[in-house]
C-alpha cells in the first residue's frame, strides 16, 4: 500500500558558528532555495513542507510560524517535528511517510537551528525540572557521563577518541558548506585542547553552528522523472528509551536503541554485513568517542574493535567504509539540522554530486540520528528502489 | 555589501513556571524532607526498582505504586567533572565550575540518580566508587535537598 | 479516501483550571491508559506513538524526553509534532498510511496553569518585527475581531450568544471545565482585554489532554471492531506577519478544509456533516470559522446562533460540546476536537449527543489568527 | 488508600537573553530608521508589490526582492485594538493601542503601536504619521508610535 519514495534534491547553507547576514527564517530559505535548485524544481512543485528544530534554543514557540514562510510552507501543509537532538532525522523521515502515504507527491523537510541567536548550553540544560535541570550540563555533561562508561568497559583510548575527531574536521575540508574546516589538525592538538568535561576535549566535541538543510522527496513516478539518479529510502527506524539520564545502565555501551534500530533496518533491506555492504555511511557523532561506540552499536565491529578499526584507517575516506566524508557533526552542528545534513549528504553520495567529498560507486548509504538521553534514528538509502 | 552593518535584536526571555509535583514527587520529596530518606518506586511485575520514581514502568506498562526506601549511600556508575562554563537559565547566571557529577546508582534501586559528587578531582573518581548522599540542613523539599554525594570507604 | 485509516479508541481528561495534584507524565499516563482500554488493546499493540506538545507551554527542552515511559515508546519509535494536536493525528494517519505502523496512539496535553498563556504566545512572534511590539494571540485575536466584524457586521452581541451557546451546551459535558450559567449582560460587561475581546468571549485556560488510538484497515478487519473511519483530512498554513495577512480571508483554513472535503467527497458541508468540533478560543472564531469551512455564507454565520436559539440546529450542530469556550488547553484542543467528532460518531457522546451523527467534522488550529489550520472528517 | 497529598510546586524560572540577527535586509531596514528617521520599504521583482517591513524574500512569490524603495512615514488605519489587559512583555502601559497602518507608497500593512491619540475616538481611516523615538537603537521600536496627524503636538 505504501509507495517507494526517494530524495530527488538536497540543499544546505554554509554553516557557520554566526551568521550575521541572515536571520533565522531567512537561514531555512536559504536551504530550500538551494533544495529547489538542486532538484530543478519550483516551490509550487512542493505539495508539503515539513520543519525540524530545538525550539528552546531560540527561545521560539512554534517556531514554524515565522520560518514557515522561509521554507515555503505558506499555503501548503507545513507543520513542525521537534525530537530533541534527533529532530533533523525526524522530520526527515515524516518526510518520507508523507510522501510514501499517497496523499503528497513531493515533499520538503528541513532542519534548521540558528543557536547564536541564543544560549544552546542553557536551553540545553532545561530538562525535568525535578531532578536533571538541578545538576544537567546538556549534551557534554550527558556525553562526559556516558564516555566514562565506555572507556572503561572498552578501554579505547584518547588518541584513538581524537583521531575521530581529526578525521571529521579533515574530511570537513572537501565539504564547503562544513563549519570546522581543519585541514592541519593534529591528535596531539585534540589532545592538547582544554578539557570541558573529563575526559572530553574541546576538540573532541562538535561546533556550535547556524544552518539549515532541506531534502527533498519525490514518490515513485516522480522521482524517476525529477531525478537521474535517486537516492531511495529503504528503511526507516526509530527507537526511544527511557526519560532520566541515570536510567540507562550501560549508556553508550549497548546503545541499544541504535542496535535495535539498525537490526530491523538491516532485517529489512537484508544487509548481513554492514561494513561491506554499505559504501559509506553519515552518522550522528556529537562526539568523538561516540562514533567508536556507534561503529559497534551498528556492526561494523565486533564489541571493544572500534579503536581498531579507526587505527586501521578503515573509516577514513579511502577505507573500507567511509564514515562522514561529511566531517560529520563533529565539523558543523546546527542542532536542528544536523541529523537532516546526514540524510542530505548520504543522497548526495548516491546522487553522485559530493564532489569533492564523493566516495566512488555508492550503491547502499547508511545514515543515524542521536538524541536526548539515547534515542536512535536509522536509514537506509539505496540507488536500488528495491 | 561588506561594510552593511547587521545588527542583533535582543530580547530577554523571563518566564515564571510552577511545576506541581503530583502525586509520586509530592510523596517523595515530603518524605525527603520531612524524614531524610530516599523513596523509590518498585515495578509490582518486573521488579525493577526506579529513581527517580514515576507513573509506570516503561517495560511493563503497568502503574507504580509499591513504594521502597533505598539507601543513601550508592556506587558511582559514570562519572566527569565539568569543565566549561555555561549559562544557566535556571539561575540565571553562569553555573560555577568546576563541579563534580555522576550517575549514582543507590544501594536497593536499579536505575541511578544523576546528582552532583562533592569532589571534583577526576583522579579521585572511579567507577564503582562508594558514595554517601550529603543532606542540606533546612530541607525544603526539592532534590537540593540533597547537596552531593561524598565519597566514602 | 483509500486506504483507509481507523479512530478506534479515544480519551480525555476532565479539564480543569489547574491539575496541580499530577505532574504531566502522571496525566499524560492517565490519558494514555484510558485510550487503549477505550480501544480494547494493550501497550504491546502499539507500534508507533505520536505526541504533540511545544517546549514552551512545558517550561522544558524536548519536553517529550520526560513521557517516554508513560507514551509506550521504551524501544518504539515515537515522533513529536510540536503543534496543534488534531495535526498529530494527520501525522498519526500518514505513518499508518505510509506503512511504517499499524496501530498508532496519538497524545496532547498541555498544562497552562504552570506559565501564562499570553507570556508564551508571545514567543510565538517573529524576534525581529513583532515580537518586541508586544503582540500576543489575545492582541493578534482583537485586530482579527475588528477585522472581521468591520467587513461583514458582525457585533459584540454576536460574539456573547456565540459565549452563551458554548456554555449552555458545555452542560451536557461531564468533561468540560466551565458550566456556569451566564448571560450575554455579564459577557457585554466582562472586563474588556483587547477591544472588542473581552474576558468572557475568551477561552479559560486549562489543564487537560486528550488521546486518540489509530488503526489500518487491516487492522481494524481483523480485530473486528468498529471504527470511525478517517474520511479526509487536510492542513495548511498562512504567511505570519500580520500585516501581509487578509485576516477575514482565513486562506489557510480554506485550503485545508477544501482538501479534506475532497478527499471526503463532500460537496456541501452544511448538508453532509452532522456535527463539527471547531477550535475557537476567541468566541468570534466560532462565527468566522463557520464561514470559511462554508457551512454559511460569507458574513452569515449569525445564522447559526439564530438556529441554535430556535432549537433549530439539527441540520449541523456546531460545537454540541461546549468547544474550547468551555475550557480546552490551546494545543490539544485540536485533538479533543478529534474525539468529540469520534464520540458523536459512535453515539457515546452522553448528555450532548446529537442525534444520527453520520459524519463528523474535527478542526485543529495553531499559531496567531488560525495561522496554522487541520480539518479532519471523519464518519462510520 | 491515604487521602491525596496536594503537591508541592518547584519554582522554575527561564531566564536567557536571546539576542536574534535581523538579518541583512532588517538591518538595512533598522539602520536608515536609526541613523535617518527613514522608512524603507523592498520591491519584490514578480508582484511588484512593495513589502514593509522589508523582506529577503517575498513570501507569496518565494522570489528574493529587489530593490529598496522609501516610503512615506504617514499613512492611514486600516485595523486597530485597544489593550487593557496588562502583561510583562507589553512596551508600554495599559491602557494603549496597536494599529494596523497601511504606509503612503507601502503595498503592505505595518503593524505598530499607536500613541498621543484618544483611546476612545480611533477610527479606521484615520491618518497617521510615524513618531521615532529621539534615542534610536536600531529596532523596530525606533518608531515610537504613530499618531494622528492632524492632531498637532498631543492632547
Amino acid at each position: 500500500m505504501a509507495r517507494r519514495v526517494a530524495i530527488v534534491g538536497t540543499g544546505q547553507t554554509k554553516h557557520r558558528s554566526q551568521r550575521d547576514d541572515v536571520n533565522m527564517m531567512e537561514i531555512v530559505y536559504e536551504a530550500a532555495t538551494a533544495a529547489l535548485q538542486d532538484a530543478e524544481l519550483s516551490i509550487q512543485d512542493i505539495d508539503a513542507v515539513l520543519l525540524g528544530n530545538m525550539e528552546m534554543f531560540e527561545g521560539r514557540a512554534l517556531p514554524e510560524m515565522w520560518c514557515g514562510e522561509g521554507a515555503g510552507g505558506v499555503y501548503k501543509h507545513c507543520l513542525k517535528i521537534a525530537t530533541g537532538g534527533t529532530s533533523g532525522t525526524s522530520v526527515a523521515i515524516s518526510g518520507f511517510q508523507h510522501a510514501a502515504s499517497g496523499l503528497f507527491n513531493i515533499v520538503m523537510a528541513i532542519g534548521f537551528e540558528k543557536q547564536s541567536d541564543g544560549h544552546t548550553a542553557a536551553g540545553m540544560a532545561l530538562t525535568d525540572p525535578f531532578w536533571d535541570r538541578h545538576v544537567a550540563a546538556g549534551a557534554i555533561g550527558n556525553f562526559a557521563l556516558s564516555i566514562s562508561q565506555y572507556v572503561a568497559a572498552r578501554g579505547v583510548t584518547r588518541e584513538q577518541a581524537a583521531k575521530v575527531a581529526v578525521k571529521a574536521r579533515r574530511n570537513a575540508c572537501n565539504n564547503p558548506y562544513a563549519h570546522l574546516q581543519l585541514p592541519h589538525i593534529t591528535v596531539e592538538e585534540v589532545l592538547s585542547s582544554p578539557i570541558i568535561a573529563y575526559p572530553v576535549h574541546r576538540l573532541d566535541m562538535c561546533p556550535t553552528s547556524d544552518g539549515a538543510c532541506a531534502v527533498i522527496y519525490a514518490e515513485e513516478t516522480r522521482a524517476k522523472k525529477i531525478c537521474s539518479r535517486p537516492a531511495w529510502v529503504r528503511a526507516a527506524v526509530t527507537r526511544h528509551d527511557y526519560s532520566y539520564l541515570g536510567d540507562l545502565k550501560d549508556r553508550l555501551i549497548s546503545i541499544r536503541t541504535l542496535r535495535d534500530a539498525a537490526r530491523v533496518a538491516y532485517a529489512k533491506v537484508g544487509i548481513h554485513e554492514p561494513l561491506k555492504e554499505f559504501d559509506v555511511a553519515e552518522i550522528y557523532e556529537p562526539v568523538s568517542y561516540a562514533e567508536l561506540a556507534w561503529y559497534e552499536a551498528l556492526g561494523f565491529c565486533k564489541e571493544g574493535e572500534a579503536g581498531r578499526l579507526i587505527d586501521n584507517g578503515i573509516t577514513l575516506m579511502d577505507g573500507e567504509l567511509p564514515v562522514n566524508p561529511s566531517g560529520g557533526v563533529l565539523s558543523t552542528n546546527p542542532i536542528g539540522a544536523s541529523g537532516t545534513i546526514r540524510v542530505a549528504e548520504a543522497a548526495l553520495q548516491i546522487h553522485g554530486k559530493g564532489g569533492k567529498r564523493q566516495v566512488s560507486g555508492v550503491n547502499m548509504a547508511l545514515v543515524t540520528g542521536y538524541g536526548v538521553y539515547s534515542w536512535s534514528d536509522v536509514m537506509i538509502l539505496s540507488s536500488s528502489p528495491g | 555589501m561588506s561594510k552593511e552593518e547587521l545588527l542583533r535584536i535582543p530580547i530577554k526571555m523571563d518566564l515564571e513556571y510552577r511545576y506541581p509535583t503530583g502525586k509520586h514527587f509530592t510523596h517523595f520529596f515530603r518524605v525527603l524532607k520531612e524524614e531524610g530518606k530516599i523513596m523509590a518506586l518498585k515495578c509490582p511485575k518486573c521488579g525493577y526498582v526506579f529513581l527517580p520514581p514515576r507513573p509506570a514502568c516503561g517495560e511493563c506498562h503497568v502503574p507504580l505504586e509499591e513504594w521502597v526506601q533505598v539507601s543513601d549511600k550508592g556506587t558511582v556508575q559514570a562519572f566527569t567533572a565539568i569543565h566549561f562554563k555555561f549559562f544557566d537559565a535556571n539561575l540565571g547566571r553562569v553555573r560555577p565550575v568546576p563541579f563534580g557529577s555522576a550517575l549514582i546508582r543507590l544501594d536497593g534501586a536499579d536505575s541511578s540518580l544523576n546528582h552532583y559528587l562533592e569532589e571534583n578531582d577526576v583522579t579521585k573518581m572511579h567507577i564503582g566508587m562508594r558514595v554517601q548522599a550529603v543532606f542540606r540542613e533546612n530541607r525544603q523539599g526539592n532534590i537540593g535537598d540533597i547537596l552531593y554525594f561524598r565519597t566514602i570507604r | 479516501m483509500y486506504p483507509k485509516v481507523g479512530i478506534i479508541g479515544v480519551s480525555q481528561t476532565h479539564f480543569e483550571v489547574s491539575k496541580a495534584r499530577q505532574t504531566i507524565s502522571e496525566m499524560v499516563f492517565e490519558i494514555a491508559q484510558n485510550a487503549l482500554e477505550d480501544a480494547g488493546i494493550s501497550w504491546k499493540d502499539l507500534d508507533y506513538t505520536i505526541t504533540s506538545s511545544v517546549d514552551l507551554w512545558d517550561g522544558s527542552t524536548a519536553s517529550n524526553a520526560t513521557l517516554t515511559e508513560v507514551v509506550g515508546a521504551v524501544m518504539k519509535p515515537e515522533m513529536r509534532v510540536a503543534g496543534d494536536g488534531l495535526t498529530a493525528a494527520f501525522q498519526g494517519m500518514l505513518t499508518i498510511l505510509s506503512g511504517a505502523a499499524e496501530v498508532v496512539l496519538v497524545i496532547s496535553y498541555s498544562k497552562e496553569s504552570m506559565s501564562s498563556r499570553w507570556g508564551i504566545t508571545n514567543w510565538v512572534f517573529d524576534p525581529i518585527y513583532q515580537q518586541t511590539l508586544g503582540l500576543d494571540y489575545l492582541s493578534a485575536a482583537a485586530l482579527q475581531t475588528w477585522a472581521y466584524f468591520s467587513r461583514y457586521g458582525v457585533t459584540e452581541e454576536h460574539c456573547a450568544r456565540v459565549v452563551i451557546k458554548n456554555l449552555t451546551d458545555a452542560q451536557g459535558n461531564p468533561f468540560a471545565q466551565r458550566r456556569e450559567k451566564i448571560s450575554i449582560e455579564d459577557v457585554l460587561l466582562s472586563e474588556v482585554w483587547a477591544s472588542p475581546i473581552k474576558a468572557l468571549d475568551v477561552s479559560p485556560t486549562s489543564d487537560g489532554g486528550s488521546a486518540v488510538i489509530l488503526a489500518s484497515e487491516r487492522v481494524i478487519r481483523e480485530r473486528k471492531v468498529e471504527p470511525v473511519w478517517i474520511l479526509g483530512a487536510g492542513r495548511c498554513l498562512e504567511g505570519h506577519y500580520l500585516g501581509e495577512r487578509d485576516l477575514t480571508e482565513g486562506e489557510a483554513l480554506c485550503r485545508a478544509a477544501r482538501k479534506a472535503y475532497n478527499l471526503a467527497g463532500i460537496k456541501n458541508p452544511f448538508k453532509e456533516i452532522e456535527v463539527a468540533e471547531i477550535s475557537c478560543t476567541f468566541s468570534y472564531q466560532e462565527l468566522l470559522w463557520s464561514e470559511i469551512l462554508n457551512f454559511y455564507p460569507r458574513g452569515q454565520a449569525t445564522q447559526l446562533l439564530e438556529d441554535w436559539e430556535a432549537g433549530l440546529d439539527g441540520n449541523l450542530s456546531i460545537n454540541p460540546s461546549g468547544g474550547i469556550m468551555a475550557g480546552n488547553p490551546l494545543i490539544p484542543a485540536g485533538l479533543i476536537r478529534l474525539v468529540e467528532a469520534f464520540l458523536q460518531v459512535k453515539g457515546k457522546a452522553q448528555g450532548h449527543q446529537v442525534q444520527e451523527v453520520k459524519r463528523a467534522l474535527a478542526h485543529g488550529t495553531d499559531g496567531p489568527c488560525g495561522q496554522g489550520q487541520c480539518v479532519m472528517v471523519v464518519g462510520s | 488508600m491515604e487521602a491525596e497529598s496536594p503537591s508541592f510546586f518547584i519554582p522554575g524560572r527561564i531566564i536567557i537573553p536571546f539576542n536574534y540577527a535581523a538579518g541583512a535586509v532588517a538591518s538595512r531596514f533598522f539602520v536608515a530608521l536609526r541613523d535617518h528617521s527613514k522608512i524603507l520599504g523592498r520591491r519584490c521583482p514578480q508582484c511588484t508589490r512593495v513589502i514593509v517591513p522589508p523582506r529577503m524574500f517575498c513570501v507569496r512569490c518565494f522570489t528574493p526582492t529587489s530593490q529598496w524603495v522609501e516610503v512615506k512615514s504617514t499613512g492611514t488605519l486600516v485595523n486597530f485594538t485597544v489593550v487593557r489587559r496588562p502583561e510583562p512583555h507589553h512596551p508600554l502601559k495599559v491602557p494603549f493601542a496597536y494599529g494596523v497602518i497601511q504606509l503612503d507608497g507601502a503595498d503592505t500593512h505595518l503593524v505598530h503601536l499607536l500613541g498621543e491619540i484618544d483611546l476612545e475616538r480611533i477610527q479606521t481611516g484615520m491618518r497617521l504619521r510615524a513618531v521615532f523615538r529621539e534615542k534610536r537603537v536600531g529596532s523596530i521600536l525606533d518608531i515610537a508610535y504613530f499618531k494622528p496627524e492632524d492632531n498637532e503636538k498631543s492632547s
